[in-house]
């Protein structure tokens, strides 16, 4: 497994990353961050196209386009819906 | 440039991107931008993956993004805000599933032990995911009771299943040409995820939601080292990092550890008698009228029932015609009120609240002494006083908000039935709180038909 | 050049996680941060070692030797002097 | 296990512990432990590197250890707390150079265009980050002038000398067998990095030394990417970030842009003159004393002038006989004051005053009005009115402490000359200013001494 050196490091900047990041956001948008974490998980996308695309109908393939199907609405659906939440959050303007 | 360059140089242009859309959902002028550009993020990401030399055959992939991508526009589109527990719970649950599917797929004959235990781990959390939040949207949604479900030896049947998936995953690793043991390992993760959400009561949800959100980050996270892919996992990391902060939060919020919510819920330590001392004083919807037209500051606590009773556009007309009055009113936010974190939030963003005008529990209590009414509209256990009062009580030490040191206390619910946590709430005998009893819309209607 | 996409990623999310961290650092410790940072930056010493220890008295061994005696001075002064600094910091007692 | 990801493992885990580190240098109370868990990470990182197969002697290591760490320990001990500066410019060029020779040893016949490019980054990253720290060390120790060297035609020269470099950069990634492009650049480096920081000023040093400390990080960066070490990428990254931090929080204190600082001091806005109005009102330490004696709130300002006079300890004693005369006294330190950013937090608290003692200087501003007296002890332009009041200063906008809103303002300074941006400081003639002039170590011994 070459390579897998490089994945522990890129996990570990990453949780790292992510944990001080989140910590940033107020609780006003909580409900918005869990639902766009939630379409940022349909990132198994990008995994699913390339098994769903090799062209022989075997097994992996139709488990590809399946995953590929559940990650889109994941991520159509994910991403939609927060942006319609933000689009409600204003500030007072008078 | 070779296009495995390309697709390279294209996740790590998605996941800065994903981390710059984070950083900009820390404050809500930003936010909106943000979620765009983590979107954008995520096209571009796909784009890089479609680049990729393996895939000969676009149709099913198109198909596959067609029919998904067209379900979840619909489904967000269509949903309530009321709503956004269940919704998030379900999309959480079609994550886990794409993980488990990705993590199958990628078992080939060849797979050293590496990826078959990366593989294990991504069809696990995924099978987990997925079942844990069907489970959870279930409940969420009442399709199925929200009660916790126990029963005798549950404990037993739990151990069991999980040595029979550490088992299960074991001999596949050892035997990964023979699919029996996979099957195993699929067959026990949906089982397990099934075991572990029924025992935690509807109210906790949230809690749970929130910790399967982290896994299903996890789950891609193990995929994304099953296929050696980058992308997933830096996204996986964040989603999984989201995830328990979030937990931490809410558990912090109600004074709980995590093994508390997930292991016992509230029902059993419910049987306590706190004696309470004082009576309970109904007031009409017109005499309410008659305290709120003199008073010059308001503040609002909102809870679940206002989600119930669809309440808070209701809510924004009363807070206009206070204000026209000459009324300062403030929102004051508990971060576990509702069934989500942010729950209230989003609810009154939706009904054009300035989200400057909703204060956090530390901003409102301060100021609570200058406020001359309190209006609880369908809180309870967040602002229930024997949180700070009584030490016997199972919330005692959870912080609340302390609408008792308002001048007058409305409190708003249909009956006297207690909250979530199913204990007595003494603030409803305080001297100066009064009921004003039926559903949250219909009374807040009639006070602003008062008004107008 | 396998390896080198992975090498960007473990750039962008340490330089990402660089800002968050540094950002926090509030001033009073400006001093102590400017030579702990350089510190670290003798990290060099790691890539030197290899360099130094081949064995064959070349070129490329000596300046792996230069590499870590100089290397080797910033990582123990810096820690040194940082830790020096950082002992003088005391909250009131009374 | 191989030793071969033992050697990874350890660079991951070391890694961890630098961030950890960082992330505990965020609080005064946790920085030491902070400090030492990111020594623990570069321990970690030694040990893991030399697990490296392709090591077969160890002599040489271990000799270039004992002596290079032999000099960083007895350096760090000697060096006196107000010589920092020039402490941290030396150490940075060491880093600097060895970064070039890393990238230099990494040449081999083999190396491919990537290779290539990455050598040449840390060539001439290190070699301008060694000789340019080399000119700061050399302007903070007054070891050459500290003034800006400037000749006619200088922009032309550097401009040429960038050119050589690019075309002596190019030419050796085309002919990497011929070591006459290697020794052009690395000549060509080492000469930019004088003449980038010659004609910058001696005070402007912290901003260049901050830069020149991101510099060191982004060598190791680069060398990393030459010899494909992740430990050296993460570590110099963070650096990187670090020093680019800091300096950007210099320049915004200063009002200055970073452009302004690099490619032109002070030195040619000088010549302007402020109309000052008013008297110059000297006080003797006896008078000065008996104004201290009756004070009940005092605030020190301290500058550059107190590491000058290293007048730490004695202030710290004073400190100590006002408080004991039940006066409250604070410090406000300004973000600039002194030669580098911390520059006095350092210095006092070497004098053992508690660090929640030093007030940022937006804490200590609003409360300026309710002080007695304020001793600005070796500071000038961190205080000079003109910033707030005089539209064509060179200074206007940049934040100072308005001493002028205390009851009394004391300047102790040696003449009337004026700080290091050049200009005069309104501040002296105001009335309720009274100069203390001398050496402030000895002005200040003489307020002690009257004390006790
Ligand atoms: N937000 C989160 O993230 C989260 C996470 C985990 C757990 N929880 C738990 O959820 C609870 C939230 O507290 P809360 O104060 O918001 O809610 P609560 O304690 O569950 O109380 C809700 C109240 O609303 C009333 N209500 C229901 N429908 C109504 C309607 N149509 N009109 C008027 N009133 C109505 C109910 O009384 P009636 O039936 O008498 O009307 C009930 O007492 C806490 O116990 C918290 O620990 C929240
Ligand atoms: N700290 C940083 O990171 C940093 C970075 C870049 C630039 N700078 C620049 O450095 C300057 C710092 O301001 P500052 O107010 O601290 O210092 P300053 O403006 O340089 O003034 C120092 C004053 O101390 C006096 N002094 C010198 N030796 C003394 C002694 N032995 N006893 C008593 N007084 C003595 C000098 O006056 P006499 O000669 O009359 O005694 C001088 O006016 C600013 O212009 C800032 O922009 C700082």
């Amino acid at each position: 497994m070459s390579g897998a050196e490089y994945l522990l490091f890129i996990l570990m900047l990453s949780i790292f990353l992510g944990f001080e990041l989140i910590n940033k956001v107020p609780a006003t948008l909580h409900t918005p961050l869990m639902s766009g974490a939630n379409a940022i998980s349909g990132i198994t996308v990008v995994g699913a196209v390339a098994l769903a695309g090799t062209g022989n109908e075997n097994v992996a393939m139709w488990l590809g386009v399946g995953a590929v199907t559940l990650a889109s609405v994941n991520v159509v659906g994910g991403y939609m819906v927060t942006d319609r939440m933000l689009g409600f959050f204003k500030k007072k303007e008078d | 440039m070779t296009t495995a360059l390309m697709t390279q140089l294209g996740y790590v242009v998605s996941a800065g991107l994903f981390i710059f859309g984070l950083k900009m959902l820390g404050s809500p002028a930003t936010a909106r931008r943000g979620n765009m550009v983590s979107a954008i993020g995520m096209l571009v990401a796909i784009i890089a993956a479609l680049l990729d030399q393996g895939i000969v055959d676009f149709t099913w992939i198109a198909a596959g993004m067609v029919v998904g991508g067209g379900i979840g526009a619909i489904a967000a589109r269509a949903v309530a805000m009321t709503a956004m527990p269940e919704m998030v719970a379900l999309f959480n649950g079609l994550g886990g599933a794409a993980s488990l599917l990705v993590g199958w797929a990628a078992l080939s004959p060849d797979a050293g032990i590496f990826t078959l235990v990366t593989i294990v781990l991504s069809i696990l959390i995924g099978g987990v995911t997925l079942t844990g939040s069907l489970v959870a949207y279930g409940k969420l949604s009442e399709t199925i009771g929200s009660g916790a479900v126990t029963f005798s030896g549950q404990q037993i049947v739990n151990s069991l299943v999980v040595l029979g998936i550490l088992g299960g995953a074991a001999m596949f690793c050892m035997n990964p040409a023979d699919p029996n043991w996979l099957y195993l390992v699929i067959g026990l993760a949906l089982l397990f995820g099934i075991m572990a959400v029924i025992p935690i009561g509807g109210a906790d949800m949230p809690v749970v939601i929130s910790l399967l959100n982290s896994y299903s980050g996890l789950a891609a996270c193990a995929a994304g080292f099953a296929i050696n892919n980058n992308a997933l996992i830096v996204a996986g990391s964040l989603v999984g990092a989201s995830g328990i902060i979030l937990t931490q939060i809410m558990c912090k919020a109600m004074n709980r550890s995590l093994s508390n919510v997930l292991f016992s819920g509230f029902a059993n330590v419910s049987s306590e008698e706190t004696v309470v001392e004082g009576e309970i004083k109904p007031i009409s919807v017109e005499d309410a009228y008659y305290v709120l037209e003199a008073a010059t500051n308001v503040a609002i606590i909102p809870g679940y029932g206002m989600a119930v009773a669809q309440a808070q556009h209701v809510v924004k007309e009363l807070t206009e015609l206070l204000e026209n009055n000459g009324c300062e009113v403030n929102f004051g936010i508990h971060p576990v009120a509702g069934r989500m974190p942010g729950h209230m939030n989003v609810l009154l963003a939706e009904a054009d609240v300035p989200y400057d005008q909703l204060l956090e529990m530390d901003e409102i209590n301060p100021r609570m002494e200058m406020v001359d009414v309190a209006i609880v509209i369908g809180a309870n256990d967040v602002v229930n006083p024997a949180a700070r009062e009584v030490e016997s009580s199972p919330i005692y030490g959870m912080p609340v908000i302390n609408v008792a040191d308002a001048r007058t206390v409305f409190v708003l619910k249909r009956s006297m039935a207690s909250g979530f946590a199913g204990i007595e709430n003494p603030l409803f005998y305080k001297d100066n709180t009064r009921m004003l009893f039926g559903d949250a819309k219909e009374s807040i209607g009639g006070l602003v038909r008062e008004f107008s």
